[in-house]
């Protein structure tokens, strides 16, 4: 009987180990190793790097670097040109209906090299972990799927509802009715 | 009525009006005016001496879209005309079409595609963009987004010169028209919300070398303040204030964009032009007067010294900037024939200024504020102007940060002695946040909410009585006027609006008189020409954009009420797009 | 239930002891088999478990706090990383304050209020088995998590804005959140059933004046708990509601104050402080008038002190809040009352003093614990003085001055005379003794380790170093210090280890314990050791306040109870005058399932709020199923 | 009072390992605050004393005094009753007397500690996770200066500090000048002291406030007031010129790399405002905030690996060739 009383403590035992874990540095090599995505040429899509594939993509995962990811949004006026996600001069991503594709490595290739339509570069002012936790909270704020590991809402003025509640929009893979 | 004169560039009015002479109004620097008999639209006044179209038979006006430019962007710049084509420069990617009207369906005599470089997209933000293009002798010239400006040939569109003047990599662009005054062409940047610092530059008309460029924030020498300036305000006198109103080095991503239109005055032979919002929005990071930045300069255009400069409210706090569009009119007051600049301001004042003193001699509120004018102003309130700490929500602050009013450029009648104020009555929700300095991303450092007042009514038309200080009639409307207001000789105030919807009211009462709807949304101003065959047109740029219509170009999700800085989710109730192109739109009496 | 002879007289009356032992001992014996285990009702079964499992915590936060010694042993140690330190500290603070220190004295409080009043046991019994499946849980969750490393790292207080949405990264602190809710919920419940067993069941002829210290003592922190947990429930939820609803009571920015939680949070965080020093203050009581071999003096300004203490504890949670800036006038009025508060305290040490002065000790290790209590807990006391002054407290607050202070205030308030409990109790809950020999090394271990330990803090504190901090530089001239207690903390532990040694080994190779070994006064000593599962044959009838010194031959008792079904002996508020019979619930397994419901919501919802309303269902369906009529004779009443 | 409190000093001192000389204790206090707060700490601690003396004295007498004869646990002894309640009442008496005095003496010394001053020195400070950015104010715009983790004050004057946070609670502590004061987000708190004597004074946060509290010291640097009119000065001019090439290189890695995004040097084009501003950080004695002293490898040894120094600071590591590593620390050590 006490079997019942610990066997969900181990089922969450599995599904937490990774989730929580706080990484504060990472090995140089592993940085560096971060830094290799193969984009396909047309700058949308392609394979994530495989340290990354090996660490289990923690930059999705993993509620502090979630938490890290929001952030550095924040720090760096981010929000001038895309809001908390409502968008700016820079596309919406609460809808989920993104230019350039959602999944991380067309993020990733978004903040480092920046896009022709107006994105800046931000490689150059952030380092290759930095941008992996700001890949992975940025996906958190489309509306692609919810997560067990999200980031929650910031002390700030509440312009919306907050990431962990679930995907903000339905039907994220419709462009929007407009 | 009126006659319009080619030399010297003014035109002058007479008007009996209610027992008061006006002495004259004086429209000065519009390219249109100056240059072409067949643009009979002062750019200063926003009056046109047409008076085919009035107030009688407006009703049976007939037309309709003529020309889709096949261009997204929202669609901030009036037609000009001259002699039988008419000029359109498009938004982003500010292509300029030149369209022969002789037909029945117009047909383009030649276009012009600047290929902008795509990152400034990025960087256009915010306030209007309004490109022109501007017609001078047999040139034309127009500015694009990415910080070129170019100098066609009016006839063939072939370049004559072109000159890249913003850098894109500070957050720089060119937002607004150039102006040709004396000879060269003045050219403002936009940029204050990426913490560009704000210039004015002016080009050879010619060559199109750069004269000279004065900034808006820094030691004198880069603003150009010299032996000439002397301000009205004894605070603004001394040596390099726009270093000492800031704590230090922050001068350096301060702000302050000419990015509204520049007014060249050929009488006292002045440029007049506002300077933008302080850098960032968080009035906590910048502490001190901030000088140059949200007030107005009077310069000689031939060395880009000023002459004086005016603040509009202290601190500016709520980022409401001092570009809005300027009048000029040479009027009466307290007795005396004055040379006079009218301002209303995006506070919700209405500055009136001697143009030759800069002496500031009256500021009214036009609309429901809770701004507190510059406390030199005669009947301002003084005192110090409170800046929210950082993370504190201020709530229901009106006007909000797009302004009482400066999308649109107001019109002032002669025949009326009204100036027609084109309002939006936003109010906002305002939390500063710490903003850390990236040169090329923005440096707002705000969340903002903006929300409709209470009746639902987000615009307004107010014909201001210059004279009596007071409005003589408003007309609310459903969204903020973004686009200008044209007034005619045929009594007539024209303007589009942000639903579709052209708009011609009786200028004495405000009656509406005249109403059509388009397919897009409307943030230019309506023009008015006579063509060669002889008759009075009425055009309107349909194409929405720009701060109000970012919503709906940009595709934002209102679900974020700061989506747009906040416009977004005010401005939802806003029709979808039903016409994806800017499209010329033309009307005449059958 | 089949073995009972229903036909003849189901009246205690005409039986004679044998037949009424075998009887009772029928009707109230719990199960075997796994299924009655988790079943029992017994109040002793229930207290035993608690009683070990608050101890099995005390040994695991024992464990954290020496490795939070061996970290602080020598600046810039590195054998915990910050991260896993302030999981460390947090996880000790939380668990011996929630699962330590108020489950424990509940506890012994859940054993032993029964039996010093007289009755067969404690009202509401289900509810007591629910406390404790509600409680063994929510110690498990947090350990749990802590194994994880999702310990909650935001401190045991656990302030917002750093636990809050933004800057509690993860579900560390709900984890922290949830597990209060665990503890608020098993805590509110023992507070109930002792507050109605104490009012409801005494023994008849147990009026007001007659109570015992420790009952009294039970009773006034009931009343605490039943007045303070609701503020740290509203705190817990509301925290909750923020991080995952996304509600803004601490969200400045949108109109919420980050002080709001504090206030909350030490409006019930300074009488848990008495919730864990007043079952002492009794405990202390009793142990004094057993081995000064008289009555304690001073019963009625002891049992007002209590209450005096009691709602003091209310007056004073701002003193934890002197440096966030709060107007004078406020901080004044808690100056003073916090200082007010050692008037009562004052008066309880006196009192314990005349009773030694005037009695004769007897020099047993319960007594010893005592005396190291009187000695340590005077000095916490004072050092509470100190830092109720807001100007001093500006120089000691969040220093290792505190930290010694509440050290003293707790280990020495509390956890001495628990350990003279524990040497006083363990033959009557075990039927054997305790080493006396060891007692009084564990006695002179834990004394002398613990004031080695603590009081050099006191100097740290005004030498500059602050609480929490994982290290400290070497040009900081704190390392020697440091060492110091770390080694003398060796001591303590050695102290603690011995005491765990004696305990286990004693339960099965003890001396076997005579009924009443101590030759003390009350109740609980009038039946065998260990009491039968129906504790007493037949109920007694008191007329003193020592009713075994008083009559210690022949305990009169009451009869006239049926034996057919458990049934409990109800008396009147103050004079303790027969009023009715009332029947007491049969064991059952629904309080075990309903707790296991209750638990996966509860952890559920900490991932998602929908879980609050799936997760109900089944807490409903075991609710109904525990409350539905069995038919048995006890739903006849 | 001071021979006596520095008999008790000496005291302290004689415990194993306690140093008195500490540059972050109340028990060496360097103005009229700490001063008084000490005095204040003595004075408890001596009648606390005597209390606790007085208690374990009667608690020896109760149990070690001979007794004279047993007898039954319930005698009844109505006149020994009567003697001991007045005793135990005497004693709560007395416990009365003392509490309200020592609630008096708080008082008073909470009323010496109020007090406005026209001519103060204004500060403000804000915590950040986990370093101090400290802004000195003044009417003049171009005159308020932003340092990080260091204050220096001139001594004699009175200086007020405005406290206020970023993000979580922190504490402003420096013992040995004032009592503590919570930094708040949502509030504003403000602190008042004098400094009589120069010196350099070492504070911390004192509030738990996530992973580097520890790591969350500044120095307050006591001065005379000329030394510190100089030392203002120097604070309100931009980045010294860089002198040698490696210098003049390292600028160039700070500017183009991750560095300038955070922080600010004035005089380059490095106007980030996330990390404390680096305009002279060099002449600092310490960097992130009380952790290395401020010497060239410091600097490099920080900058390469922060992370490992401080895990979970806000400064990552940002990759450097050894080349760059060394030309920046260069730079960094230049901006005296």
């Amino acid at each position: 009987m006490r079997l019942v009383v610990v066997m969900p403590f181990a089922m969450l035992a599995l599904a937490g180990c990774q989730r929580e874990e706080r990484s504060l540095r990472l090995d140089p090599p592993v940085e560096a190793g971060l830094d290799e995505v193969r984009v396909m040429s047309n700058g949308i899509g392609g394979a994530p790097p495989k340290v990354y594939v090996a660490l289990g993509r923690p930059y999705e995962n993993n509620a502090f670097d979630l938490d890290q990811g929001k952030r550095l949004y924040d720090w760096f006026g981010c929000t001038g040109c895309h809001a908390h996600g409502g968008g700016n001069t820079g596309p919406a991503f609460l809808d989920g209906w993104w230019q350039y594709g959602a999944d991380p490595v067309s993020i990733f290739v978004s903040i480092r090299d920046g896009r022709t339509a107006g994105m800046p570069a931000f490689g150059r002012y952030l380092t290759t972990e930095q941008i992996w936790q700001l890949t992975g909270y940025v996906q958190t704020i489309g509306a692609y799927s919810a997560k067990t590991a999200a980031p929650s809402r910031n002390d700030e003025m509440q312009s919306r509802p907050s990431e962990n509640r679930a995907p903000a929009t339905l039907g994220a893979l419709q462009p929007p009715s407009r | 009525m009126g006659e319009l004169h080619r030399h010297p560039q003014v035109i002058r009015f007479a008007a009996k009006l209610r027992g008061l002479t006006l002495v004259g109004v004086l429209a000065a620097s519009s390219a249109l005016a100056q240059s072409d008999p067949g643009a009979q639209l002062s750019a200063s006044t926003s009056f046109s001496a047409l008076d085919e179209i009035g107030a009688g038979n407006v009703q049976r006006l007939t037309g309709g879209p003529v020309f889709a430019t096949g261009r997204f962007g929202g669609q901030a710049g009036a037609p000009s005309a001259a002699g039988d084509l008419v000029y359109i420069e498009t938004g982003f990617p500010n292509a300029i079409f030149a369209l022969e009207l002789a037909q029945a369906s117009p047909s383009v005599a030649w276009s012009y595609a600047p290929e902008p470089d795509g990152r400034a997209r990025g960087l256009s933000c915010c306030g209007r963009t309004e490109f022109g293009p501007v017609l001078s002798g047999a040139k034309l010239y127009a500015n694009t987004l990415d910080g070129r400006t170019v100098a066609l040939d009016r006839r063939s569109g072939n370049k004559f010169w072109e000159t890249k003047l913003a850098d894109l990599s500070n957050g720089e662009t060119l937002a607004s028209p150039p102006v040709v005054a004396d000879g060269k062409v003045l050219v403002g940047n936009a940029g204050d919300e990426f913490g560009a610092r704000g210039w004015i530059a002016a080009l050879d008309a010619e060559s199109g070398r750069i004269l000279w460029r004065q900034f808006s924030t820094g030691p004198d020498a880069e603003i150009g303040i010299g032996p000439s300036f002397s301000p009205f305000d004894p605070r603004d006198r001394g040596t390099d204030r726009g270093v000492a109103t800031w704590p230090p080095s922050a001068w350096q991503h301060g702000g302050g964009s000419v990015s509204g239109r520049i007014i060249y005055d050929p009488e006292l032979r002045l440029v007049f032009h506002g300077t933008g919002r302080a850098a960032p929005w968080d009035a906590q990071e910048r502490p001190g007067a901030n000088r140059w930045t949200s007030g107005l300069f009077a310069r000689d255009p031939e060395t880009g010294q000023a002459r004086w400069f005016v603040a509009f409210g202290a601190r500016d706090p709520y980022a409401r900037g001092g570009v809005a569009q300027d009048v000029l009119l040479d009027a009466p007051w307290k007795g005396s024939a004055r040379k006079l600049l009218l301002h209303p301001d995006g506070n919700g004042f209405l500055y009136v200024v001697d143009r030759v003193s800069g002496e500031m001699l009256a500021a009214d509120p036009f609309t429901h504020t809770d701004a507190s004018p510059e406390p030199a102003g005669p009947g301002a309130v003084a005192g110090p102007v409170p800046s929210p700490d950082e993370n504190v929500v201020v709530r229901d602050i009106c006007p909000a940060w797009s302004g009482a009013t400066g999308a649109g450029s107001p019109a002032f009648s002669p025949r009326t002695g009204l100036l027609y104020l084109p309002v939006s009555r936003l109010c906002m929700d305002f939390e500063p946040r710490h903003a850390s300095y990236l040169a090329g991303t923005p440096f707002i450092g705000a969340n903002i909410k903006v929300k409709p007042p209470k009746d639902g009514t987000s615009g307004a038309l107010v014909a201001w009585d210059v004279q009596a200080r007071k409005a003589a009639w408003s007309m609310n409307e459903p969204f903020p006027l973004a686009g200008g207001v044209l007034a005619t000789a045929g009594d007539l105030v024209l303007y589009g609006t942000l639903d579709g919807m052209i708009k011609a009211r009786d200028a004495r009462d405000g009656k509406l008189l005249w109403s059509f709807a388009a397919t897009d949304g409307i943030i230019a101003q309506p023009a008015t020409f006579n063509s060669s065959n002889g008759h009075q047109y009425l055009a309107v740029m349909t194409g929405l954009g720009g701060g109000f219509g970012i919503a709906e170009r940009n595709m934002l999700d209102p679900l974020d009420q700061s989506a747009g800085l906040g416009l977004a989710a005010a401005l939802s109730r806003l029709p979808t797009l039903r016409e994806r192109s800017a499209t010329l739109y033309l009307f005449r009496l059958p | 239930m089949s073995t009972l002879d229903i036909s003849s007289d189901p009246r205690d009356t005409g039986l004679d002891e044998r037949a009424l032992a075998r009887r009772l001992a029928d009707l109230w014996q719990t199960p075997r088999g796994i299924i009655g285990t988790l079943s029992s009702v017994d109040h002793k079964i229930i207290g035993r478990r608690y009683i070990v499992t608050a101890f099995f915590f005390l040994l695991l936060g024992g464990v954290l706090a020496l490795a939070i010694r061996i970290q602080l042993a020598k600046p810039e140690n590195r054998f915990l990383a910050p991260d896993l330190y302030n999981q460390v500290f947090t996880v000790h603070g939380a668990n011996m304050m929630f699962l330590f220190a108020v489950p424990v004295m509940e506890a012994f409080a859940v054993y032993l209020v029964p039996l010093m009043i007289g009755t067969r046991n404690i009202a509401f019994p289900r509810l007591n088995a629910f406390s404790y499946w509600i409680y063994l849980p929510g110690g498990i969750t947090l350990w749990v998590a802590f194994a994880l490393d999702m310990g909650p790292d935001v401190g045991w207080f656990a302030y917002v804005p750093l636990s809050g949405p933004q800057y509690g990264a993860g579900k560390r602190a709900d984890i922290w959140a949830q597990m209060i809710t665990f503890t608020e919920v098993s805590a509110l419940a023992v507070a109930v059933e002792l507050v109605v067993t104490i009012f409801k069941q005494r023994a008849p002829g147990m009026s007001l004046d007659k109570i015992p210290l420790f009952v009294w003592s039970m009773l006034v922190t009931s009343f605490l708990i039943i007045m303070a947990m609701p503020a740290i429930m509203v705190a817990s939820t509301t925290l909750i509601l923020d991080r995952l609803v996304g509600t803004h009571f601490y969200n400045p920015a949108e109109g919420g104050d980050v002080l709001l939680w504090q206030h909350l949070f030490w409006f019930f965080g300074h009488p848990e402080v008495y919730i864990i020093f007043l079952p002492a203050v009794g405990m202390v009581s009793t142990i004094v008038s057993t081995f000064a071999r008289r009555p304690i003096f001073g019963y009625l300004p002891l049992v007002l002190a209590l209450f005096a203490t009691g709602i003091l504890a209310f007056g004073l949670w701002v003193h934890h809040m002197f440096v966030v800036g709060l107007p004078r006038v406020g901080e004044s009025f808690f100056t003073a009352s916090s200082m007010a508060i050692a008037v009562p305290n004052g008066i309880q040490i006196f009192c314990w003093l005349a009773t030694l002065w005037d009695g004769r000790p007897v020099f047993k290790t319960p007594l010893l614990f005592v005396i190291a209590f009187i000695i340590t807990f005077v000095i916490g006391g004072l050092t509470g003085v100190m830092v109720a002054s807001v100007p001093l407290d500006t120089q000691v607050h969040d220093t290792y001055f505190v930290v010694a202070h509440f050290h003293y205030v707790l280990v020495g308030g509390a956890v001495f005379p628990l350990l003279g409990a524990v040497y006083y109790w363990y033959p009557k809950i075990i039927g054997r003794m305790m080493s006396e020999r060891l007692g009084r090394w564990v006695a002179g271990l834990v004394f002398v380790g613990f004031n080695l330990t603590f009081f050099p803090m006191h100097i740290l504190g005004l030498i500059g170093m602050p609480r929490r901090v994982y290290t400290y530089g070497p040009e900081m001239n704190w390392g020697s210090i440091n060492l110091f207690v770390s080694l003398s903390a060796a001591i303590l532990a050695a102290g603690f280890l011995l005491f765990f040694v004696d305990a286990i080994r004693s339960a099965f190779s003890g001396e076997p314990a005579p009924e009443n070994p101590w030759n003390a006064p009350t109740l609980e000593w009038a039946t065998s050791s260990p009491p039968p599962s129906y504790n007493f044959e037949r109920i007694p009838v008191v007329s003193s306040s020592d009713p075994l010194w008083e009559t210690p031959e022949t305990l009169p008792v009451a009869t006239g109870l049926r034996t057919d079904r458990r049934e409990l002996l109800l008396t009147s508020l103050s004079e303790a005058n027969p009023q009715a019979r009332e029947s007491s619930p049969r064991d059952s397994i629904w309080p075990f399932l309903a707790a296991i419901a209750t638990t996966v919501m509860l952890i559920s919802s900490i991932f998602s709020a929908w879980a609050v309303v799936w997760g109900s269902v089944p807490i409903a369906v075991t609710l109904i199923a525990w409350f539905w009529p069995k038919g048995t004779p006890e739903d006849a009443a | 009072m001071r021979p006596r409190l520095k008999a008790l000093l000496g005291a302290a001192c004689a415990l194993p390992g306690a140093s008195c000389v500490g540059w972050q204790s109340t028990l060496s206090p360097q103005g009229p605050h700490a001063e008084s707060l000490l005095r204040l700490i003595f004075a408890f601690a001596i009648v606390c004393a005597l209390v606790w003396i007085l208690v374990v004295a009667m608690l020896a007498g109760a149990l070690m005094r001979r007794r004279r004869i047993s007898r039954e646990p319930l005698a009844s002894r109505p006149r020994e009753e009567r003697r001991l309640g007045m005793l135990v009442g005497a004693a709560t008496a007395a416990t009365v007397v003392v509490i309200t005095g020592l609630t008096v003496l708080s008082f008073v010394a909470t009323r010496g500690l109020e007090a406005s001053h026209d001519d103060a020195l204004k500060l403000r400070m804000r915590g950040y996770q986990w370093w101090w950015e400290v802004t000195y104010l003044d009417p003049r715009p171009d005159r308020i200066f932003l340092t990080a983790n260091e204050i220096h004050v001139p001594i004699g004057r009175p200086v007020e500090i405005e406290l206020s946070a970023a993000d979580v609670i922190h504490s402003f502590w420096v013992p040995s000048l004032a009592g503590k004061k919570d930094l708040i987000p949502g509030r504003d708190n403000a602190i008042t002291f004098t400094a009589t004597r120069p010196g350099v004074y070492r504070g911390q946060c004192a509030e738990f406030c996530g992973l580097q509290h520890a790591h969350m010291a500044f120095l307050v640097i006591a001065e005379p007031p000329e030394a510190f009119d100089g030392w203002r000065r120097a604070q309100l001019t931009d980045a010294s010129a860089q002198t040698t090439s490696e210098e003049e290189r390292g600028r160039g890695v700070f500017t183009q790399k991750a560095c300038a995004a955070c922080h600010t040097v004035r005089g380059t084009s490095a106007s980030g405002s996330l990390g404390p501003d680096l305009t002279h950080v060099a002449s600092r004695r310490y960097i992130a905030a009380g952790l290395l002293e401020s010497t060239r490898g410091s600097f490099a040894a920080w900058i390469a690996d922060p992370e490992t120094l401080k895990p979970g600071s806000n400064m990552p590591n940002v990759p450097l060739t050894s080349d760059d590593l060394r030309d920046v620390s260069a730079f960094m050590a230049s901006l005296k």
